[in-house]
């Protein structure tokens, strides 16, 4: 293991602790000094108030468990008094930190109050000394596990991995049904009507045009609509509607191409129609 | 340094079968294969690669994995018997193209068919993939020749088409009139003297562009 | 299919020695742990992985190269005492903050966990930055939502961690009894009105409104 960690180095004495050789130097005896210097503090290095709790707590050097949250708080309080009168700047949560210990430090010491509400002090403190043990915990956990056997430090993967080559087969869909209708839509392609809405008694729109075009070549002369209706469609009710309303229908559309003239007298008068005199066309 | 004699005379050494451990750990992490030159390099001194290969080579043979030599290296590599699970296999469902149908149905209905008779049917030209594919797939294969000029091939269907559609020969693919009953076939025989259809049949290409009405309302 | 009597009756299956070979040669072939499951799909119809997996575990103890268990997955890793020889394999490792590496495990031990613990656990707020560098490693994912108000996303560690770290799963997580058994993993929710306030971490831009002292004198 040769990589450097953090974590293992904080568990294993306290970092970020740095003597700072400022305007308290006038201090005589060594251990004052040293005292002083171990609460000069590059306060960048710990993260957060908990984590400068953390390293004062293991400056008591007894078990997390029967720490003194009283000395604790009364600790952090210092160490913030000595940065002031170092002007070294604080975060503003460090400062709320301390005052919420000097708020405990007092409940602390003053004997409780039987009316008052919330958490009693005693609670308060065993709060923060778990807290205190279970971030340490943690700390410690993270170093075990960045000292286990790691995959690319310890243990090593396959260096040539072999290729799974990526077969794609495919599988192609086709029932009976669709092999019949296949061949249905070819063989009966000629005829092949999706749709048939066959009626006897309809003549269409398409052949009254047929019809007309054909027709309308011979009525230089006003002629009547009727005279253009198919052998065998003039006679019966049904058949003559069709055939009439088919053969209006196309006359209204050669007369909007310009090719044959309309006529009728008057309302439900007879309609008659001539082939469009060559002179009036452009 | 296979003598146990001299094995055990140079205690520093580290035995056999842990040399044999160490090279098979090394080979198994490199990139590429490592020569005896390699490995000796990586071990500690004392070492002898090439007994501790040999041993690996014993251990090895008959495995899934064998140690295999390549050029002056050696590394591990898969069994060649083994090398079909270096594969995965994904099945992709498709359906097949209107072309490869039709061209399907055609030769089942009318087997043994040419290719020229299948585009008269079709009335269209049938592209050499199409048929390619159909053969690929083992639905269709080339059958006799017909005893006509140019001697063209014919195409049949298989017993693969046949277990596919689930049928016993190709004389049990349903007739005409049987579609017609199964309401496959939609059109009926024309009515007399009226064979104009009112609609045009939906999405078939093959209709003629010169419709009577073609320009009737267009300009509106 | 280890039952001799039904191995014979279904000569179908590869022998228990043939698919140890078959299973050997897939592991050896990934660089990822495989399942079961993938094993399964990738072998004949009819093998039964675990019963080779189980085999190979054997073959393989005290080797050089180990079949290690990594969650639901099975690889062959270099023995961990062999670390020494491996040099030149040795990855080069993406240097972790002590925040980052005291979030993971965190994550790890108190998984799922959401962000709003963890922050309590480490009195300081999460940045977004470390989060996304263990999820971008894989060593983390995220799990499901906390049927909380908000209910906030957790977090847990991933079979890449597992591996990383060598551990067979999440249970193996070194002390993790001891931790359990001292109460130190429990979430023991704040007493109210106790909250400690949460320092911002340096350098971090996204962490939002919440102010550290934010809920500290509000009960006042």
């Amino acid at each position: 293991m040769t990589e450097r960690n953090p974590v293992a180095r904080a568990a294993s004495d306290i970092p970020y602790l740095r003597p700072v050789h400022g305007p308290a130097s006038d201090a005589d005896s060594v251990a004052h000094r040293r005292a002083e210097e171990a609460l000069i503090v590059d306060v960048d290095g710990y993260e957060g108030p908990l984590d400068l709790l953390l390293t004062l707590a293991r400056v008591q050097k007894v078990d997390l468990m029967k720490i003194s949250v009283l000395h604790l708080a009364e600790q952090y309080l210092a160490f913030i008094e000595q940065a002031r009168s170092l002007r070294i700047e604080l975060a503003a949560d460090y400062l709320v930190m301390a005052a919420w210990l000097a708020f405990l430090k007092s409940r602390l010491l003053l004997p409780p109050d039987p009316e008052a509400e919330g958490p009693s002090a005693e609670e308060m403190a065993a709060h923060l000394a778990f807290q205190l043990e279970r971030l340490a915990a943690m700390r410690q956990a993270a170093a075990q596990l960045m000292g286990r056997d790691r995959l690319g430090i310890s243990r090593f993967q396959r260096g040539s991995p072999e290729t799974v080559a990526k077969k794609r087969r495919t599988e192609w869909q086709a029932g009976l049904i669709d092999l019949m209708r296949a061949y249905a839509r070819l063989k009966t392609r000629d005829e092949f009507r999706p749709y048939a809405f066959d009626r006897q008694d309809v003549f269409t729109m398409e052949q009254a045009l047929d019809r007309l075009r054909a027709l309308i070549g011979y009525a230089g002369d006003w002629t009547d609509l009727s005279d253009f209706l198919p052998d065998g469609w003039a006679s019966r009710g049904a058949r003559r509607r069709s055939a009439t309303a088919a053969t209006f229908a196309a006359s209204l559309e050669l007369a909007r191409q310009g090719r044959i003239e309309i006529r009728q007298p008057g309302p439900f008068a007879p309609i008659s129609f001539r082939r469009k005199p060559v002179t009036d066309q452009p | 340094m296979t003598d146990p004699a001299a094995a055990t005379a140079d205690i520093d050494f580290p035995p056999l079968a842990q040399q044999e451990r160490m090279v098979e750990a090394i080979l198994f992490a490199s990139g590429q294969p490592l020569s005896v030159r390699d490995l000796a390099a990586r071990l500690p001194a004392g070492c002898d690669p090439a007994d501790a290969l040999a041993g690996l080579r014993r251990i090895y043979a008959g495995r899934g994995v064998v140690l295999e030599r390549i050029g002056d290296g050696y590394a591990f590599r898969t069994a060649p018997d083994l090398s079909f699970l270096m594969q995965t296999e994904t099945v992709e469902q498709r359906r097949l193209s209107r072309a490869a149908i039709e061209t399907l149905a055609i030769i089942a209905y009318h087997q043994p068919v040419t290719r020229a008779e299948i585009e008269e049917i079709r009335g269209v030209a049938v592209s050499r993939g199409t048929l390619d594919q159909l053969i690929e797939m083992e639905w269709v294969r080339i059958g006799r020749r017909r005893m006509t000029p140019g001697r063209p091939a014919t195409f049949v269907v298989t017993e693969t088409f046949l277990d596919h559609f689930g049928l016993e020969s190709a004389r049990d693919l349903p007739g005409l009139a049987e579609l017609r009953a199964a309401g496959l076939l939609e059109s009926r025989p024309p009515v007399e003297g009226l064979h104009m259809p009112l609609a045009l049949p939906e999405g078939d290409d093959d209709v003629g562009a010169s419709e009577p009405g073609d320009d009737l309302f267009e300009d509106e």
